[in-house]
């Protein structure tokens, strides 16, 4: 048990490296220059920990005679304590200038926007994200929901809005965060350097769903991303299996119009996320289940058990209509 | 018992000597010489001596019985204790709130709690955490010790003093009684808008926290202030600026942060209302509003809250490390000194709480430059006291333990805080665990080990009976293993992409180890405060009983009795060093003079501490506590209703009437 | 002492305010709510007409977050297209005290819900039940027919007035006239 | 470790006394900063102003952002505001004189001048309640109408405080604690008719000037 213990412990600072959603884990030249940044910061502050706590210990052995009076002072010990805290007070000086000035050079490296090969808006609202691909070309604009993608090695500039509450829109492996704030506009540029599915998540507390507000970034090659767009912007293939072709039926005759978009249909809502290629992203629920049939049927039939106060409402649907109607959904690849 | 003065003595209080001889400074004009001679039937302490002082002061200076007597009294210690076990009160009930956090994280999607009672949750561990502990814990110590240290009797405007905690209480009380009525707030302890504006948050709730906000800030200022006039005024003749207590110092500076800064997160508070209750539209973009003008005004108060949180713990570990390294403070005038550069410094910090908003990048510069710049002040006061500590003969009693505690934590947060100040670096960790560890490590380091090292201290002195120091030791054991388990792998959730204020994560983020270690520190952490409950009870029951000095220590609190008696010293010391006890150890030179029939004390000049006027300090009265009671009303009215400012101001000013109207033959106060 | 304390505060609790309640999992899930109202207090014969109320209308006019909800379904389904922000376009006016169809919540929820002539479209099964209910109480509070401490505050807008809580306390008068905009088809 | 590492005092008794000064001829009161009441004083409009400070930030902060000002409304009428102003001035006489008389302790000519004061105060608040006729914006219109009124509504609130302030004094002036004390008060009462006519000649030039000028 304690050796268990033990290992979980020094692994600790090793399960930082990795991971989906992690700052340690940069992707992305941005976030490379942050977690070196943040190694340096950790080791010169760790240095004033370690030498400072040394010197309170050291500080703990019984200098003073037992019977020594509490007022008296030796000017010569005096004078010696008062030249080592001002040397120690220079030095935190010095190490504080010298961070400051890392951290001022960074901070330009990071907030100097390149060129972007692609502008996306991004807006925030409860409890998912919008995401319009802006383009010169009409036909090539598009709208969809909770993931992004983007080519390889190309820096994408992120507007922020938001339509509700404040949110933060945050793709650690990618670069630092950046708040979405109803009545303005927020710029972020993200790039990545290797293909890769990085998670993002809402980093500004939004109210009762603030938990589920992820977001996935698939960096994939340039011909790979191209091939994506086209098909996004299409509209969605009416399906040729009759089950899904009932599905389609109980999508259009329920409540579901009323607030997604499944593009080529009926369905014209704008307030929920746009469905039309629902089935070719990763999660649903803006990063909460994986896309499954299964799942989708659950979040169907349950979405509060899944996501307690999300603004989808639980519908009312007959037993012989659930399974045509994920299977549609999933179907809208 | 009483001895002649000697030629000496009088050469080491000149001011003193000056005023004794009949030198008398200030406005001379018409007034006639009726005030100055005093009515030769009243009796003073010139007169009387011993057990018979000692007796009839206690009388003149008592506190009634019975309820109405308990509910009028003006005693300092009376109200700072309750003022002390209430923040103690709130700090169980906000561990309490964490531990059911902590229990909901320890799994990943776990169901124990849901997102509405989780976000009312951290929204009153927050809040009660800050308003109901943070501040008034400092402002509590202060209520009973600064008035002892400073050797007078009761502490400026006592009246207003009672009127503040009981405005704090009733405040604290509101909260959570509408949490348990489940109209608690669930917006966060900062309520940023629109989440907690008329839109986004339907009801009562964030009307709750924004109210609660104008009571702990009217409690707070007014303690501030009378705590300023206490230390301005009223200290002991001979306690000349550079001769008052550090902790004195500490809380005095922290007043000073309380003032300037309250009035800002009350304006905030009160537009936050306003754009609810009576559709202003100060927040409201579409009309001209801005959302972000609600977080300047918040942090502008947010960010001195936090040293308005660790000044007064800086004045126990001073009180502390004085004491237990039986040394006098090495580098007095330059940790007052950094006090102050703190107190100013403070003020110049808060964009570093909105880094990620969009700011222009120069102005957030400067406040990298500045948030990076508060770590010379804090730099020196460490120094100092690792200084004091090497030139002294450390005793490791429990309170010297916790302060050890303090400078691990407290360094560590200090230096994680550097990397918050880095623009860049905060746009990755900001609003992370990676925060919520370096504030814990801020707040619980810089606050609640030297408060409990504090409680250890000054309980003979509350109680006139000692803790166990075996429990003490394991409290201490158990409390710094509990924090650092807890709270040491919320720095690498955080750099791991966990964000804050989320009720649940997915099973596969990976974080669900890490957070299950944070758990079960928690329950350790929390353990241990069991223990020092424990502790505390059956100490104050059954401890050893301690003398007026147990710890053998310098400052004017160890000359009254333990506890104190109701007029706290006989006669008003006269003070001749930083640490009076130590430089008089046969006997304490004292003023003599007062009557033993009235409430008088000693006022005193501002900087050179020279004895000036024999004021009468306020008679107990009901009308503060029902003053407290009509605001309450007001207040709470106000949140359903705009008419209750028009229906709830005839009581209070009332009671405010009846609070200032004076008893015949008797002076009162504002 | 102690006991003087406890026994309020239970007391308090007991009566804890369905005000701030917020259900977001409608119970039973998806059974359609049945209400027998009326939409004017005549009837044949003595005693008015018979009507049976589940007390759901209650439950939610009453609570601030279904209101509130109501008030974001409003914009979301459209409704302010024909009845702008309640002082009616093409639709008629909601904060008024006239009532063509009944104004309690149940009558709301049923003009809703089956649609009445001259323009206003039936949203059975294109809005969810407990829905309804929402945007009911919602527009029950533009007449300021709910609680006050329940009402909407002003949005996060264009400020069109005073916002329903700070309008004063409305009556409804069944059986008004159907408006000059609303009776020839849009 | 023990008690014994710490030199008890050993007793559990408090040291003894030594009187080296005697306090029996020393006033019981004064005036000005003497008096901690005075301080208090000062404190409170410390914290007071720091809220108004606040209150004129949000203001500039709005126009700040919005850059034309004021946001779909006249600027409001200068009439009523420029009468108050000179209202206000000029009782800084009688106010100056209430002091003088109240440290001389002349009971009369404190009784004249308080009662000078409180008509002063409730003339004051008439003309307020034209201020806010004149306005041109309601609270609740935007964002300009809801800071207008917030800066004169707090300065309302602090001129309502000390009209009950004085009324009381003035009442307690005419009854037999009219004393001592009493006076030092009503410095104090002065003084903080000071800090209402100081924060006021800001929020005059900020309320009706500065949307003119901008």
């Amino acid at each position: 048990m304690k050796r268990a213990f033990s290992i979980l412990l020094l692994s600790l600072p090793l399960a930082g490296c990795q991971g989906w959603q992690s700052a340690l884990d940069a992707q992305g030249p941005s976030a490379q220059a942050l977690a070196e940044m943040f190694w340096i910061f950790v080791a010169v502050l760790g240095i004033v920990w370690v030498l400072t706590m040394t010197a309170l210990l050291l500080a703990l052995r019984r200098r003073r005679p037992a019977d020594a009076d509490p007022l008296s002072t030796d000017p010569g010990t005096e004078r010696r304590m008062t030249i080592t805290v001002s040397v120690a007070v220079a030095l935190t000086l010095v190490t504080v200038i010298a961070l400051t000035g890392l951290s001022y050079a960074a901070q330009k490296v990071l907030f100097s926007h390149k060129d972007g090969a692609l502008t996306l808006l991004v807006t925030g609202q409860q409890w998912w994200w919008k995401i319009t691909y802006e383009n010169e070309q009409p036909n090539l604009v598009f709208t969809t929901a909770n993931e992004i993608h983007i080519p390889v090695g190309k820096p994408v500039l992120i507007k922020l809005e938001s339509a509700d509450v404040i949110h933060s829109f945050w793709v650690p492996n990618l670069t630092g965060k950046m708040d979405a704030i109803p009545g303005r506009q927020n710029q972020l540029q993200i790039q990545a350097d290797r293909p890769g599915i990085y998670r993002a998540q809402c980093a500004e507390f939004c109210g009762l769903q603030h938990a589920h507000m992820g977001m996935l970034v698939v960096a994939e090659p340039k011909e790979d991303f191209e091939r994506w767009r086209n098909h996004q912007v299409s509209s969605a293939i009416p399906p040729n299996d009759p089950e899904r072709q009932r599905g389609m039926e109980v999508f259009l005759s329920k409540p579901c119009i009323m607030c997604h978009q499944v593009r080529g249909t009926d369905a014209g809502g704008k307030v929920a996320p746009d469905l039309t290629h629902v089935g070719s992203r990763r999660y649903i629920g803006a990063g909460t289940l994986e896309t499954t049939r299964g799942n989708i049927a659950a979040w169907i039939i349950d979405p509060h058990g899944i996501k307690p106060g999300v603004n989808m409402p639980t519908i009312q649907l007959e037993p012989d209509e659930v399974q045509p109607l994920a299977s549609y959904l999933e179907g809208l690849k | 018992m009483t001895k002649a003065i000697t030629p000496h003595e009088l050469d080491a209080v000149p001011e003193v000597t000056r005023l004794a001889t009949g030198e008398r400074g200030g406005v001379s004009g018409a007034r006639s010489e009726a005030d100055y001679s005093p009515d030769p039937k009243e009796l003073r302490d010139d007169q009387v001596d011993g057990p018979e002082l000692t007796a009839r002061l206690a009388k003149t200076w008592g506190t009634q019985k019975g309820l109405i007597g308990a509910l009028s009294t003006v005693d300092h210690k009376v109200i700072g204790r309750r003022y002390i076990i209430t923040a103690l009160f709130f700090l169980f009930l906000g561990g309490l709130s964490a531990v059911a956090m902590r229990l909901q994280l320890a799994r990943p999607e776990s169901s124990l709690i849901g997102p509405d009672l989780y976000n009312q949750l951290f929204t009153m561990h927050g809040t009660t955490m800050m308003f109901l502990f943070g501040v008034p814990i400092g402002e509590a110590f202060a209520v009973y010790l600064v008035p002892l240290m400073v050797g007078t009797r009761n502490i400026a405007f006592p009246r207003l003093n009672a009127f503040s905690y009981y405005v704090y209480l009733f405040g604290g009380l509101m909260i959570w009684l509408a949490f348990m009525l489940n109209i608690g707030p669930d917006v966060g302890w900062f309520a940023y808008v629109p989440l907690s504006g008329p839109e986004f948050s339907p009801g009562k709730r964030a009307d709750i926290w924004a109210q609660m906000i104008t009571f702990t800030e009217v409690a707070g200022i007014s303690v501030a202030i009378s705590v300023i006039v206490t230390v301005f005024k009223l200290r002991a003749p001979g306690m000349t600026l550079d001769r008052i207590p550090l902790f004195v110092w500490a809380e005095l500076i922290n007043s000073f942060v309380i003032i300037f800064a309250m009035p800002a997160v009350v304006t905030a508070s009160a537009l936050l209302l306003m754009d609810r209750l009576v559709g202003t539209h100060i927040f409201n973009p579409a009309e001209g509003g801005d959302a972000l003008l609600y977080q300047h005004l918040f942090w502008f108060f947010g960010h001195p809250e936090v040293y308005i949180i660790f000044l007064p713990a800086t004045g126990w570990v001073s009180a502390i490390v004085v004491t237990f390294a039986r040394r006098q403070a090495f580098g007095y005038i330059a940790l007052v000194l950094s006090l102050i550069a703190t107190g100013f410094l403070s003020f110049g910090l808060w964009v570093h709480h909105m880094f990620t908003t969009g700011l222009p990048q120069l102005g957030a510069s400067f406040f990298t430059a500045s948030s990076m710049l508060i770590a010379i002040p804090n730099g020196i006061q460490i120094f100092c006291w690792i200084a004091t500590l090497w030139d002294g003969r450390p005793v490791f009693r429990t309170p010297l333990l916790f302060v050890i505690g303090f400078f691990f934590i407290f360094v560590a947060g200090g230096l994680s805080g550097i990397m918050l100040a880095s623009v860049p670096l905060d746009a990755q960790v900001h609003d992370t665990f990676f925060v919520v560890a370096h504030f814990h490590y801020v707040l619980i380091g810089g606050n609640v080990f030297p408060l409990i090292g504090a409680i250890y201290y000054w309980f003979p002195k509350f109680t006139g009976r000692m803790m166990n120091e075996r429990l003490g030791k394991w409290h201490f054991g158990l409390a710094f293993i509990g924090f650092n388990v807890a709270f040491f792998p919320m720095h690498i959730t955080g750099l791991m992409g966990m964000p804050r204020r989320v009720y649940t994560y997915l099973p596969e983020m990976g974080w669900g180890n890490l957070n299950m270690i944070s758990t079960i520190g928690a329950a350790v952490f929390f353990g241990s405060f069991l223990l020092f409950l424990y502790n505390i009870v059956t100490s104050a029951r059954r401890g050893p009983l301690a003398g007026p000095n147990p710890w053998n220590a310098g400052t004017l609190e160890w000359a009254s009795a333990s506890p104190p008696m109701p007029q706290n010293f006989d006669r008003i010391p006269i003070v001749t060093n930083r640490e009076p006890l130590w430089a008089h150890r046969d006997s304490l030179p004292v003023a003599a003079g007062l009557s033993v029939e009235n409430r008088e004390q000693i006022v005193s000049t501002v900087t050179a501490g020279r004895a000036d006027l024999r004021e009468s300090t306020p008679e107990p009265s009901i009308w503060p506590f029902l003053s407290a009671v009509a605001i309450t009303i007001l207040f709470v009215g106000s949140m359903f209703t705009p008419w209750a400012l028009v229906w709830g101001t005839p009581p209070l000013a009332l009671a405010l009437i009846g609070w200032f109207w004076p008893k015949a033959g008797t002076e009162d106060e504002r | 002492m102690r006991t003087l304390l406890i026994l309020p505060l239970l007391a308090f609790t007991l009566a804890a305010c369905e005000r701030e309640d917020r259900e977001y999992r409608s119970n039973p899930v998806t059974a359609e709510s049945q209400e027998k109202i009326a939409l004017v207090p005549l009837s044949a014969g003595p005693g008015g007409p018979t009507e049976q109320r589940s007390g759901l209308g209650k439950e939610y006019e009453e609570n601030a977050f279904h209101i509130s909800q109501g008030q974001r379904f409003y914009v979301w389904f459209n409704c302010n297209g024909c009845h702008a922000n309640g002082g009616g376009d093409s639709g008629p006016a909601l904060m008024d005290d006239r009532w063509i169809y009944g104004g309690q919540i149940e009558n709301i929820v049923q003009t809703i819900r089956e649609g009445r002539p001259n323009g206003m479209p039936s949203f059975r099964g294109k809005i969810p039940d407990d829905q309804i209910w929402q945007i009911a109480a919602y527009i029950r509070s533009m007449g300021r027919n709910v609680p006050k401490p329940a009402a909407p505050g002003r949005k996060d807008d264009m400020s069109p007035g005073p916002a329903e809580q700070r309008r004063p306390p409305g009556e409804v008068i069944d059986g008004g006239q159907v408006p000059p905009s609303a009776q020839m088809p849009q | 470790m023990t008690k014994a590492s710490f030199q008890p005092q050993d007793s559990e008794e408090l040291l003894p006394h030594r009187i080296v000064l005697n306090v029996r001829s020393m006033p019981s009161y004064a005036y000005g900063h003497r008096s901690p009441i005075w301080w208090g004083t000062v404190a409170f409009a410390a914290a007071e102003g720091m809220g108004f400070a606040m209150a004129i930030g949000v203001y500039f902060y709005l126009v700040f952002i919005n850059g034309n000002w004021p946001l779909s409304a006249p600027p409001p009428d200068l009439f009523w505001p420029s009468l108050f102003t000179v209202v206000l001035l000029v009782s800084a006489w009688p106010n100056a004189r209430a002091k003088r008389d109240g440290e001389q302790e002349n009971l009369s000519a404190t009784r004249r001048n308080l009662v000078i004061m409180s008509l002063a105060g409730i003339v004051l608040l008439v003309i307020r309640i034209m201020e806010f006729n004149g306005l041109h914006v309601r609270w609740d219109q935007n964002a300009y109408g809801s800071a207008v009124w917030l800066l004169l509504g707090l300065h309302t609130l602090h001129l309502l405080t000390d009209l009950g302030d004085t009324v009381v004094l003035t009442v307690l002036m005419f009854t037999r604690h009219g004393h001592g004390k009493r006076f030092s008060d009503v410095g104090d009462n002065a003084f903080y008719w000071y800090f209402v006519v100081a924060s006021w000649l800001p929020i005059y030039l900020i309320l009706y000037w500065f949307p003119r000028w901008w």
